[in-house]
């Protein structure tokens, strides 16, 4: 039983995650290269100074930033055409949240992963966590803000890239705007991927996980433990396909 | 000493005829209906008789200022102050076009330019300093009202105007204080037109919630850290077996 | 100091701790990187440099053209360029507006509809040619050659006309001077011998009437004046019933009664002559008519004077006492457009006297004489037409008109009254009479008249829009024109002349080529039988070097006597002085001394309505450039508050104004800026024409309301004779 | 030079008088008197020699003098016959267009 391994992702799944992760880490890298203000800017004047004199000036970094962005919006609608199914039930197993279970698990996974289960013990709960479906609610909670804040990031995104190509000197506020939502919302998608990281490529108990998005498989003991009632679904179904 | 490029203006030179703005628009390729620069108009009442001369036109434009808000106001730095130089510059090809530092000019110097739609303004004609010319509002001023050049060289035509008239160089304030880099000979004339640089709700929004995004950020690595921790101290094996007791 | 300096070695900190920063992260070679990327981001413009002259008004101010691509980007002044000083004002940079103007004549136009109709027909320049000489061929049968009437405006290439005209057989040309300077050109002509050029430059006191120098540019006076007021200390008083932009920057300035300012200046000479105030041994020597003039203006008192003009007596006392004090370096300020009144030049000739009694004549800071430029005339031998009639249409209608300039407006009556002959047919080249000269119905009566009307033009004018064959004239930036001799008073005399800075736009010709192909079609080619730069060659044949160094610096100086010209020299008059009293008047039964009329009191409930000029328009030619159209969109009529008031009229309310031959609906602009009694438009707006579409039923025509009154001396238009109601439209 | 040319002046029309000449001056027809100074006398004398001679070198005084005694013109034999009323529009021409006349010739 050990040995069956249960299909998690295919491979345009498998492609997009990460797809998804190096366009990310790029327009992240070269969007902090575009803030220059020292109000504002994460990482002081010198990172923009150095990146944007490495790209030959702040125009051509700033074109290097559009284009990783419009690949990384043609990358999902692409997806979108090519796997709409898998994408269908990506974000039906993102959003459906059964609210009881999934707070708790969550509540005791923070809990768990930073103080360990002493303090659970102390309050009188029990450290075992409520059974999880496909994703887990700490998966699906960044899955939410990716998805949410992607949206928001790539429509901000598009409304800067348009600015001075469409609209007119009426849409300065909408721009104005759309900078401030796009930054705000990158730091927030940004703090959560620090976690998302840690917990499926730093944190060994993800492991079968993270090996997953390389090969599309996990153990079915992983399966059981940490995705039970995907688990539960996925034996009786292959019951009702062998029968 | 680093250079400061600005304009020395005898506004009471001034005719009033708009040869600048026709010169500089043309220069610029400044779409219609904007301008880059500016002669602010006494309107004073008609008097007859003696006026001593209290009739000042004003020439103006974008007065590269030391303090200059509306670098405050920009998110990517498109728009700074050149150190060498002493120019408020816009690099077009880093300009977003969000249009923050549009009101932070407390003087109105800047739109955003109808065909480029990005942030506009004087530049002092820069393709034309490459070419050994002056600035084309300076150029082309028949009573050369307006003088450019390096104040901080004293052998400019602007350095001498700027040591020789010292004690009675004026400015046109705002009510934002931007330490202009625009003198005028004298009495400029119309004074109180400046305003108040004004900072887009948005750009206001993006500096406040820096500091919390940031905190957010920082919250988040530390939590990473807290787990790495927590895995090196305690061991990852734990919480398995935990797991696994169920 | 101390804050700036604290200020900038603060900033040297930031710069110095930046390079440590970028130093440690990306070493030295990437700030080095990050400078060069910033110095590349200025792009150097491969642009060719090419001299011409500006020709968006008569003064010809010399400019650079910078082309790229066969395209002229830019226009700038030539710093060389003594005349103007080295600057280009906001007309000559909007010049590139007028060249690429989408509204520009682009191929011959032959009308198909009625006059004014709009209909055309698109031909050849063979059709258009071949038509053209066939009809001044049928006209000169049929009529006469002088049955032929020519037009020509301000423009290099109008001696090209006048040429034609001549060897065609017809003298009946007419200039634009006579709705503009033929008054004041006659005033002094008539005291001096010849008509000065003002040394503003070096004056200490100029009285400024009749003139607006700081708004109608005219090069170099209108710097000068500037830098005579601010480096000089020379004192400027200005007598308009407007506060114009001169108003405004003059030491002093009365919204003089319009049509008194002739009271004003022989009150000067009053106080002049009567405190001994002037030189006496000047004007013993160099002027004749003193005690003529002494006795004449023992009536003008400034008392006499202040009841007629609205300006104080002591004023006028003080100010005939502070001219002379200041003389030589003092004058009247001889002004320009002197198209007011009808008796224009006599006016002028209390300017003129005033400035004999000054002694200012040859000196500086007064009246400068004409000097040598060098320039020769290209002579030629006009064939005699002996069925001719003897004389222009328009002559001895007025006893001393100007032979080479005509009168438009007398021209125009005996052109309607056939009177004494017929003209059937009309030339008309860059001037557009039907939006300069007063009445505009009865000039469409006069277009009517004709059999045949060309019109060659860069632009679909009002006059154009009447004729019948229509042809699309080169730019000034587009053709070789022939040199000109100028003089830019104290500041020098010199020579221009153009080459085309750009191909041809369209199918568009220069009037030389026109002329040379109409000369052609009609056995008179043997007159038109070189090329521009030949005949300069002719023209520059004393000048040896010349055209080399016009090719160097864009103009040419030739160094000559500024002052003292006159020393031991006669002056060009009867009495071989200035005379304050002019003996050819008195033979000619002319007031040899100018006697003051009142002019005609406003009626109730009208307006005397002025004409007058900014520095955005020039005439006819200028509504429609869109760079000007943007400062200036339109324009608007000038009345007092008070009397706004009385008419229940608001700023920006539409308004009729209506005169005796025609009405227009303007807004109107309520300021102080404008006397009770008058109002004021500017010219040029509002044309028939639907190809100037900024001008187009934009603003208002002063062309249609303005009435046709001439100066009785010179024939010369009087502009500011009419009387208009102003009604506010009910929305 | 002013000399020069009054004296080359003077006799190109030398030959078209006698000092008895008893016909009134003035009075002719300019616009043809331009015509036929043009044809006879400028051609002849004055373009080659001196730049070209125009009625404004001279005073109406002056145009009047060297015509009431036209003896001392010495390029009188070049010039073809003339009629005395053609003269007179030649000298209507010159003293109508004088340097003190009304209308002075325009030179450039």
């Amino acid at each position: 039983m050990s040995d069956t391994m249960y299909k998690r992702h295919d491979g345009s799944d498998i492609f997009m995650h990460w797809f998804n992760a190096v366009c990310w880490l790029l327009l992240l890298l070269t969007g902090i290269g575009l803030i220059q203000n020292p109000v504002i800017d994460p990482l002081g004047s010198g990172y923009p100074a150095v990146l944007r004199s490495l790209v030959g000036g702040g125009g051509n970094l700033l074109l290097l930033h559009e284009a990783l962005g419009i690949l990384w919006i043609i990358g999902f609608l692409v997806y979108l055409i090519i796997n709409f199914k898998g994408a269908r039930f990506f974000l039906a197993e993102v959003f459906a949240i059964s609210p009881a279970r999934d707070m708790l698990w969550m509540v005791k996974k923070m809990v768990l992963m930073t103080l360990g289960p002493k303090p659970l013990k102390m309050l009188g709960m029990d450290p075992v966590l409520p059974d999880q479906g496909y994703y887990n609610m700490g998966q699906k909670a960044f899955a939410q803000a990716s998805v949410v804040g992607g949206v928001v990031i790539a429509v901000t995104g598009v409304v800067m890239f348009l600015s001075d190509r469409t609209f007119g000197a009426a849409a300065t506020g909408m721009i104005g705007w759309a900078v401030t939502l796009h930054f705000i919302t990158v730091g927030l998608v940004f703090a959560g991927l620090l976690v998302h990281i840690y917990m499926a490529a730093i944190s060994p108990e993800e492991r079968p996980g993270f090996k997953s998005m390389f090969t599309g498989v996990v153990p079915g003991e992983y399966a059981k433990h940490h995705h039970r009632l995907w688990f539960d679904k996925v034996q009786s179904d292959d019951q009702q396909v062998s029968e | 000493m680093a250079q400061q490029l600005a304009m020395i203006i005898d506004a009471s030179k001034c005719i009033d005829c708009k040869g600048c703005m026709i010169a500089c628009k043309v220069a610029n390729n400044v779409p219609e209906d904007q301008w880059r620069n500016w002669i602010k108009g006494e309107s004073g009442m008609s008097r007859p008789g003696k006026h001593n001369g209290t009739t000042k036109f004003q020439p103006g434009a974008c007065m590269h200022c030391d303090k200059p808000t509306c670098v405050e106001a920009c998110p990517t730095g498109a728009t700074y102050k050149d150190e060498m130089t002493g120019e408020v510059v816009i690099d077009e090809s880093l300009c977003i076009g969000c249009g923050n530092c549009i009101p932070a000019c407390p003087y109105g110097a800047r739109f955003r330019n109808a065909t480029k739609r990005k942030a506009d303004k004087c530049n002092y004609c820069p393709e034309r300093r490459a070419q050994g010319l002056l600035p084309a509002c300076v150029d082309t001023c028949p009573t050369k009202a307006r003088v450019f050049g390096d104040i901080n060289d004293p052998d400019s035509e602007a350095g001498r105007l700027f040591l020789k008239n010292k004690e009675q160089l004026t400015r046109v304030a705002a009510r934002t204080e931007t330490k202009p880099n625009m003198f005028y000979i004298g009495d400029p004339g119309p004074r109180d037109w400046g305003g108040e640089a004004v900072t887009p709700a948005s750009m206001i929004a993006m500096k406040e919630a820096a500091p919390f995004i940031k905190g957010i950020v920082g919250l988040s690595g530390l939590g990473v850290l807290a787990m790495l921790g927590r895995q090196l101290i305690a061991g990852s094996d734990t919480d398995h077996k935990e797991n696994d007791d169920v | 100091m101390s804050e700036s300096s604290q200020k900038i070695s603060r900033r040297d900190f930031f710069k110095a701790s930046g390079l440590i920063a970028a130093g440690a992260v990306g070493g030295g070679a990437v700030l080095g990187g990050l400078r060069k990327a910033r110095a590349a981001a200025v792009p150097v413009k491969p642009w060719d440099s090419k001299f011409s002259a500006c020709d968006m008004c008569f003064n010809k101010c010399g400019l650079i053209a910078r082309v790229e691509d066969g395209v002229v980007t830019k226009l700038d002044p030539n710093s060389k360029f003594l005349k103007s000083r080295g600057m280009l004002c906001a007309r000559g940079n909007a010049g590139i507006d007028q060249v690429y103007d989408p509204d520009r004549l682009k191929y011959p136009l032959l009308r198909v509809g009625e006059r004014g109709e709009g209909k055309w027909k698109r031909i050849s320049w063979d059709e258009a040619l071949d038509l053209a000489a066939q009809k001044m061929e049928a006209v000169r049968k049929d009529y006469l050659p002088c049955g032929h009437l020519f037009s020509a405006g301000t423009d290099l290439h109008s001696q090209f006309v006048g040429r034609f005209a001549e060897v065609y057989g017809s003298f009946n040309v007419t200039s634009h001077e006579s709705l503009c300077l033929v008054s004041n050109n006659r005033a002094f002509l008539d005291t001096f011998g010849e008509v000065p050029f003002a040394d503003v430059l070096n004056s200490k006191y100029i009285v400024m009437a009749g003139a607006n120098r700081f708004e109608a540019l005219v090069t170099p006076d209108s710097i000068d004046l500037m830098t005579a007021m601010r480096e000089n200390g020379c004192k400027l008083v200005t007598l308009d019933p407007r506060y114009t932009k001169t108003a405004a920057l003059s030491d002093e300035w009365y919204p003089v009664k319009p049509g008194t300012d002739m009271a004003f200046m022989l009150a000067l000479a009053h106080v002049i002559i009567g405190e001994k105030l002037y030189d006496p041994q000047w004007v013993e020597e160099k002027t004749y008519g003193l005690e003529q003039l002494a006795e004449h203006v023992k009536q003008y008192t400034p008392g006499f004077a202040a009841d007629q003009c609205g300006i104080p007596a002591e004023a006028i006392a003080r100010i005939a006492r502070e001219l002379a004090e200041a003389a030589p370096a003092a004058m009247i300020y001889p002004g320009r457009r002197s198209s007011d009144y009808e008796d224009s030049t006599q006016i002028r000739r209390s300017f003129a006297i005033v400035n004999g009694l000054l002694g200012n004549w040859d000196r500086p800071g007064g009246l400068l004489a004409a000097r040598v430029v060098g320039l020769k005339g290209v002579p030629y031998e006009a064939p005699w037409y002996d069925e001719n009639h003897e004389d222009r249409i328009d002559a001895d209608k007025v006893p001393m008109m100007f032979e080479h300039e005509g009168s438009f407006l007398l021209t125009r009556d005996a052109v309607l009254a056939e009177d004494p002959y017929a003209i059937r047919g009309w030339f008309i080249y860059k001037t557009n009479p039907m939006a300069t000269v007063p009445n505009r119905k009865k000039t469409i009566e006069m277009m009517n008249k004709m059999d045949f009307v060309t019109v060659v033009d860069i632009a679909m004018s009002d006059t154009a829009w009447y004729a019948d064959l229509v042809l699309p004239s080169q730019s000034y930036l587009e053709r070789y024109d022939p040199c000109s001799g100028l003089q830019g008073s104290s500041a020098c005399a010199c020579v221009v002349k153009r080459d085309p800075v750009i191909e041809p736009l369209y199918e568009s010709r220069s009037l030389f080529d026109v002329m040379k192909g109409i000369a052609n079609r009609m056995e008179l080619g043997e007159y038109f039988d070189f090329t521009i730069p030949e005949y300069r060659e002719k023209q520059l044949r004393e000048l040896p070097g010349a055209e080399k160094i016009l090719d160097r610096d864009g103009v040419y100086y030739n160094p000559s006597k500024v002052y003292g010209i006159y020393d031991g020299r006669i002056y060009k008059t009867l009495s071989k002085k200035i005379e304050l009293y002019n003996q050819r008047y008195e033979q000619m039964g002319i007031d040899p001394l100018p006697v003051y009329t009142v002019p005609t009191k406003v009626p109730a409930n009208r307006f005397r309505l002025v004409v007058g000029r900014n520095a955005l328009v020039t005439q006819g030619s200028t509504a429609n450039n869109a760079l000007l159209h943007q400062l200036l969109p339109t324009n608007t009529l000038w009345i007092n508050p008070n009397a706004a008031k009385k008419f229940n009229i608001t700023d920006g309310d539409l308004v009729e104004v209506s005169s005796s031959v025609g009405r227009q609906e303007i807004k109107a602009e309520v300021t102080d800026r404008i006397r009770e009694d008058t109002v004021y438009m500017l010219s040029g707006f509002n044309t028939l024409s639907t190809r100037q579409h900024l001008a187009h039923g934009n603003g208002a025509s002063i062309a249609e309301i303005l009435e046709g009154g001439y100066d009785t001396v010179t024939g010369n238009a009087a502009l500011h004779t009419t009387f208009v109601t102003v009604t506010r439209k009910v929305a | 030079m002013n000399r020069k040319l009054i004296t080359i002046a003077a006799a190109c029309l030398i030959t078209f008088f006698t000092v008895s000449m008893a016909f009134a001056l003035g009075g002719g027809n300019g616009r043809k008197g331009k015509f036929l100074y043009r044809k006879n006398c400028y051609k002849t004398c004055h373009e080659e020699k001196v730049g070209g001679l125009s009625p404004a070198n001279k005073t109406q005084a002056e145009w009047t003098a060297i015509f009431s005694d036209t003896s001392k013109i010495p390029c009188h034999d070049k010039w073809p016959a003339v009629p005395e009323k053609d003269l007179n529009d030649i000298f209507t021409y010159l003293h109508d267009y004088a340097k003190d006349s009304p209308s002075p010739a325009k030179c450039s």
